[in-house]
């Protein structure tokens, strides 16, 4: 018995032993050396693989930065720390980051915009557009077939009254979106700007009227009530400036005629409410 | 049928059992009477789209250029009739996005500008018939509306032998070539002449389908005289694309990602034909087309020379209006046409016809699964996976659909029009080929 | 023209103007259409069942086509999905194809059976229509069989086959003694009969090529049983007697293009070729082609269960190289393996190579070069 | 070649490719069929690299075992059998051997390295590779003999893989139903094709 035991931990050793130094030899002479800062990296970014950095994947994304061929805050989607302690990894260091949202500059829900024309077709709003323009009369507003939401990595966008509209917390500002939708309603915003003009049409305010009871007339009530420069006229439309956007009380002070001038709250809540009414319908 | 006449035709393809032609096949062709306004696209052609040279108030005469090419591949366009120039102005264009227009009030008179002195085309040298074709703003007038003169001017490496007019006429519905071929022999001949001197060819055969022995007996017999070669072509849709007419013809293919000019080989619609014939022989530009109006809906179809900026509402008038509301408006045939969302849409250079489809007939596009019949794969000219296609781009799979060569697509529909799901194939198709050609673009 | 007849003119409004993509019009063959053809292939093989076998085999068809709908509304019930899908007919022709693949005596709990590893768990499962990957009837069968392999070889004689001992039955039947039947009180309710393929698989192989291997199936494969077998007049499941009224449905699946012909032809000429191959090289391992061909569920196979559209390739290649493989898969599982029959198995073992064979047999696009020529002009 | 030995062979190659499938009838390795089987080109992978780690342990264990484990030893006028140990020693073996596989791969042919390098670490603890050269001591077998049927094996949890992920490429693109998509429909499709390979039994 005890010679059984003896003898079987000598052989256990002796091969551990021989295997060991085996092994040993292999990666000793015949070893390659890889990075661990790879995955050191690959483990700080978010990993949904967003495409946000224009690159394939997170993991492309970090043999990049750990290459220098790229720099840690051009992920959009990290917090301000997770780039911090990336940077901190790789001996850079970053400026400040300013964190973007996406808005959809639209607000021609069902109720609010005319639908024209009936569609029979594919769900999705590029297939739409390359019939006719899509059945919206306004041939500017959203198409409501929620490419976009569809397209989110992180289901920021929910579709209301076939409107998109993004959820500010959810929004981590990619961009993905922002190449998707065919009639470039969305743009990426500063997440402190709450204030925004839900139009997008560049047409003349009778035209405009005629299709959608929300439009942007270019009244300039906004452009007056507000400081030099918030806002920006462009054509026959305004435009929030986001460079020096103005406050929430804005929407108080101009009265805007139209109600295109919301805050992203009070435009949430519209199409929330309207939507139950047409539940309670 | 003449025993003489050659009988080819391609693999694959659908052949619709109601075609529709009957409708306005026998209806001679009408000259619509003149009206009061006229509103002409400016972008009517591939490529380019032409300079406006006049402004609002402006008297132009008919024939009268109003705007000039800018650039190779585009062509000038002309008043269609005398009048003053109202001004620019956006109206509802074909692809649904408003489009810009050139309104011309009609003075009543219809007076001629002064044209261009007619060539004498056996005698002429190919640049002089070709300039005169790029003067006229002729175009494609099947559908494309590809400029004439930069088809008949392909790479000096490329030797072209062969030069087909398309008579095939293979969509459904539509009889204006028809008509044309039949009732203006002599000029389509003329035509194809011209374009194959033009071209420097010496082959020139005219392809029809024999669904149209009319129109075949009728130019047979002048066809010697202008040393011009007919073809019959079975009746199959899509006899007339292109790729699939040269292999009709020549039995030559055209390769992946080439063009017609690779096979030595150029192809011009009939129509396109007739108008190049006005131009060279008496310097009239393309001011009008043959357009059929047609489906059951139209109390009187019928086909009508109409000229460009006539609405759809006016050209509908001419037919004597609709007998119960259509459920949809198409420009061009029921294969490849694009829906309309208003009447208020003008004729131009390619709209070879103005349909309206009632309930009953149209496709009802559902999200049905697809069963893997293979119905597509057998229809598919080209020969591609419709259904592996679209699949892919509902996944969002682009880059697989290439493999699938999705960009040799061309879109003819015969795979929609026997999908049993009734899947809108070609609309997820031209998906992804437009998604694939964002993508090279961006990089 | 006048004021008057301008005003009578009518224009359309474009209210009920529809967008949708070219093409406009249709050919207005609807998945339902495509089914109800192929039920109506299938009217002469259930008539030959029916006529063979009498109300046992209409019962069993009544039995698989109800559940079969029904197990197709609870699904769609409780999945949310509208339960119109049932008018597709999809349920409709699994559950006859499901019956034609029982045998005659089928109880109407294995018919229950069938049809829930049919309709869900070989297509609702995967999502319903178009996306299973594997033939719902062969799920059903092959399931059926590894779980109640007795129930599932209980053959009964065909109504023109007689215990007389003499002539063609006198190969299936082993009579029972009636005498000793009475002595011992056993109560003797039913016949049962071998079927052409269960006394192949039981024959002792001859692996020479005696006289005696010659002869080794003669009592089974002769110019008499062939044309017995031809016309149905044999034991087996429902839609496996008769070769005859199969034909004749698949001509019609063929004149109404709806399989590819390439699976029936490729699938019945490499079981021809091979058992002919081994027919030849050892006569005492397995008898000529004919009978490979005529018994069993080969036909039925061929022209019914194989063709199956969502579950075979796509291609006309790959329809090719996937009957060549049913064929070689069926013969040795019939020559060698341990089951008599082995069409339901290589079925579903071709299944699960489709999205390999329909990734080789890619088709190339009409003018395809290797290198494609660059953009002119 | 004699019947019997024909037969034998024919167990070692297709009796143990097709009949006792690893996966399919013996439901081993189930970790990596299901793990890495979402896409072809990583299956294909997966399968190059249990096909080159089972043989090749097969073969060294198959060595030890004929050689070592096997035998009874006299020593000290007592008999002795180590092969109690070889659970111990074919795991160590194994292990061993797929690092210095893994280190040399990389070493000395990269692209290799890249398309099974992820997968060589996965295969050290699996039971398939283990299952395998078990078998082979099960079954009393020898090095060339045990070297066969490995690579056999191997060759069908190849297979099984390569199906099964091109299936689920398929199932990618239909609608299963909520509840049963990811890992259910992926067993439920793997036991349908279970169920298919019940078809090959009684062949050898």
């Amino acid at each position: 018995m005890l010679l059984t035991i003896i003898l079987s931990i000598l052989a256990l050793s002796g091969l551990g032993i021989i295997l060991g130094l085996a092994i040993g030899f292999v990666s000793k002479f015949f070893g390659v050396a890889t990075d661990p800062k790879v995955d050191l990296v690959l483990e700080l970014l978010p990993g949904v693989n967003c495409g946000g950095c224009s690159r394939p994947g997170c993991a492309d994304f970090a043999r990049a930065l750990v290459a220098g061929e790229a720099s840690p805050e051009q992920c959009p989607v990290s917090s301000q720390e997770a780039v911090t302690q990336i940077a901190q990894l790789l001996g850079m260091t970053v400026g400040d980051l300013e964190k973007k949202v996406a808005v959809v500059l639209c607000g021609g829900d069902i109720h609010q915009t005319k639908v024209k024309t009936l569609y029979n077709g594919v769900n999705d709003c590029i297939s739409a557009m390359q019939i006719a323009g899509g059945p919206k009369s306004c041939a500017y507003g959203c198409l409501g077939m929620s490419s976009c939401a569809r397209a989110c990595p992180f289901g920021a966008i929910e579709m209301i009254n076939g409107l998109a509209v993004v959820h500010n917390e959810l929004c981590v500002g990619c961009g993905v979106c922002v190449d998707t939708c065919p009639r470039d309603l969305i743009k990426l915003v500063p997440a402190e700007a709450k204030v925004h003009i839900y139009c997008s049409s560049p047409e003349k305010a009778a035209v405009k009227m005629k299709v959608c009871n929300v439009p942007c007339i270019a009244c300039r009530k906004c452009v007056k009530s507000g400081e030099e420069g918030q806002f920006e006229i462009k054509g026959f439309r305004v435009e929030v400036n986001y460079d020096n956007f103005p406050g929430e009380d804005i929407v108080e002070k101009s009265g805007c005629p139209k109600n295109c001038l919301l805050t992203t709250a009070q435009h949430l809540e519209i199409e929330r409410n309207a939507d139950k009414e047409e539940n309670a319908v | 049928m003449n025993k003489d006449l050659k009988i080819v035709s391609f693999k694959g393809g659908v052949h619709p059992p109601k075609d529709g032609k009957i409708l306005s096949k026998k209806n001679a062709i009408q000259t619509a009477p003149l009206l009061e306004r006229y509103q002409v696209i400016v972008s009517q052609n591939i490529g380019a789209p032409p300079a406006p040279v006049v402004k609002a108030g402006d008297e132009v005469k008919k024939g009268q250029l109003i705007a000039e090419a800018a650039g190779f591949v585009s062509v000038p366009l002309h008043a269609p009739t005398s009048g003053k120039i109202e001004g620019l102005i956006d109206i509802p264009g074909p692809m649904g996005v408003p489009a810009q227009a050139i309104a011309i009030l009609a003075d009543g008179k219809d007076e001629w500008a002064e044209l261009a002195p007619p060539i004498d085309w056996r005698g002429a040298d190919a640049e002089t018939l070709k300039k005169r074709i790029l003067e006229c703003g002729i175009v494609g007038m099947g559908g494309a509306a590809f400029p004439s003169h930069v088809k008949l001017s392909p790479p000096p490496d490329k030797k072209i032998d062969y030069m087909i007019i398309n008579g095939a006429e293979c969509e459904p519905y539509l009889t204006a070539d028809h008509r044309v071929m039949l009732e203006e022999p002599e000029k389509v001949l003329a035509g194809a002449a011209i374009l194959g001197r033009a071209a420097g060819v010496k082959n020139v055969v005219i392809a029809v389908e024999i669904n149209k022995v009319d129109a075949i007996n009728a130019m047979m017999e002048k066809a010697a005289e202008f040393g011009v070669g007919i073809v019959g072509m079975k009746v199959q849709y899509p006899q007339g694309a292109e790729k699939q007419l040269i292999y009709a013809v020549t039995r030559r293919k055209v390769p992946t990602g080439a063009l017609p000019a690779d096979v030595g080989c150029i192809v011009q619609n009939a129509g396109t034909a007739a108008a190049v014939a006005d131009a060279v022989r008496s310097g009239i530009p393309l001011i009008e087309r043959v357009t059929t109006i047609t489906g059951e809906p139209v109390v009187t179809p019928g086909n009508w020379r109409l000229r460009l900026g006539t609405p759809i509402s006016a050209a509908l008038t001419f037919c004597g209006g609709v007998k119960y509301e259509p459920s949809k408006l198409i420009l061009g045939g029921p294969m490849m046409g694009f829906a309309q969302r208003s009447i208020e849409v003008t004729v131009m250079k390619n709209t070879s016809g103005i349909l309206l489809l009632k309930k009953s007939e149209i496709t009802q596009y559902e999200s049905n699964p697809c069963i893997r019949c293979g119905r597509c794969i057998k229809a598919c000219p080209m020969n591609l996976q419709p259904t592996v296609l679209s699949q892919l781009t509902e996944a969002g799979k682009f880059e697989e659909t290439l493999k699938y060569n999705v960009m040799d697509c061309i879109e003819c529909g015969a795979c929609a029009f026997t999908c049993p799901a009734q899947i809108p194939l070609v609309q997820h198709i031209r998906r992804a080929k437009a998604e694939i050609r964002n993508r090279s673009k961006k990089r | 023209m006048s004021e008057q007849t301008t005003s009578r003119i009518m224009l359309p409004k474009g209210e009920e103007l529809v967008l949708s993509p070219s093409p406009h019009i249709h050919d207005n063959e609807t998945i339902q259409s495509i089914m109800l053809k192929v039920v109506l292939a299938m009217l002469p093989a259930i008539a030959a069942a029916i006529w063979f076998f009498g109300t046992n085999a209409l019962l069993v068809i009544v039995w698989c086509v109800t559940f079969c709908l029904l197990l197709e509304v609870f699904w769609c019930q409780m999945a949310g999905k509208p339960v119109s899908v049932i008018k597709d007919g999809s349920a409709l022709v699994t559950g006859l194809l499901l019956a034609l693949n029982l045998p005659p005596v089928t109880p109407w709990w294995i018919c229950l059976l069938g049809a829930m590893l049919g309709i869900w768990l070989g297509k609702q499962v995967f999502g319903g229509l178009g996306q299973n990957p594997f033939n719902p009837v062969a799920v059903a069968r092959v399931g059926l069989m590894i779980a109640l392999p007795r129930q599932l070889t209980y053959w009964t004689p065909s109504n023109n086959m007689t215990p007389d001992l003499s002539g063609y039955s006198n190969t299936f039947f082993t009579v029972p003694d009636f005498a000793k039947l009475s002595q011992t009180g056993e109560i003797f309710d039913g016949l049962t009969c071998a079927t052409p393929l269960s006394i192949m698989q039981t024959t002792p192989k001859i692996l020479d090529s005696s006289a005696e291997a010659a002869n080794n199936f003669a009592a089974i494969a002769n110019p008499e049983a062939y044309w017995q077998y031809f016309t149905g007049n044999m034991g087996g499941c429902l839609g496996e007697t008769s070769a005859l009224a199969i034909i004749l449905g698949g001509i019609i699946l063929l004149m109404f293009k709806l399989i590819r012909w390439q699976v029936p032809v490729f699938y019945l000429g490499t079981v021809a070729v091979f058992t002919g191959l081994v027919h030849m090289t050892w006569p005492g391992v397995t008898p000529a082609p004919l009978f490979h061909l005529l018994t069993g569920g080969l036909m039925l196979a061929a022209f019914f269960m194989a063709t199956d559209m969502v579950t075979s390739p796509i291609t006309p290649r790959g329809a090719a190289i996937f009957a060549i493989g049913l064929g070689i898969m069926t013969c040795v599982i019939r020559i060698w393996g341990g089951f008599p029959e082995g069409v339901s198995f290589s079925i579903l073992m071709m299944n699960a190579l489709v999205p390999l064979i329909d990734r080789m047999a890619k088709l190339k696009p009409f003018g395809f070069k290797k290198t494609p020529v660059a953009k002119g002009v | 070649m004699t019947q019997e030995a024909m037969l034998n062979m024919l167990e070692l190659t297709v009796g143990a490719m097709l009949v006792y499938n690893f996966v399919l009838a013996r439901f081993l390795g189930i970790c990596p069929f299901l793990g890495v089987s979402r896409k072809l080109d990583t299956a294909l992978g997966m399968s190059a690299a249990v096909i080159v780690v089972m043989t090749l342990s097969s073969a060294i264990t198959a060595v030890i075992y004929n050689l070592a484990l096997k035998k009874t030893f006299l020593i000290d006028g007592k008999e002795i059998n180590l092969g109690f140990l070889q659970v111990l020693i074919y795991i160590a073996v194994i292990a061993a051997l797929v690092q210095m596989v893994e280190v040399l791969l990389q070493k000395f042919s990269p692209p290799l390295y890249k398309a099974l390098g992820i997968f060589l670490p996965l295969i050290t603890t699996n039971c398939a590779v283990l299952g395998a050269v078990m078998l082979n001591s099960v079954n009393d077998r020898g090095i060339l003999e045990s070297t066969i049927f490995s690579f056999f094996s191997a060759l069908g949890f190849g297979l099984a893989l390569v199906l099964f992920s091109s299936l689920r490429e398929r199932l990618e693109l239909a609608t299963v139903p909520r509840p049963f998509q990811g890992m259910a429909i992926a067993l439920i499709t793997a036991g349908i094709l279970a169920m298919a390979f019940v078809g090959f039994s009684g062949l050898c």
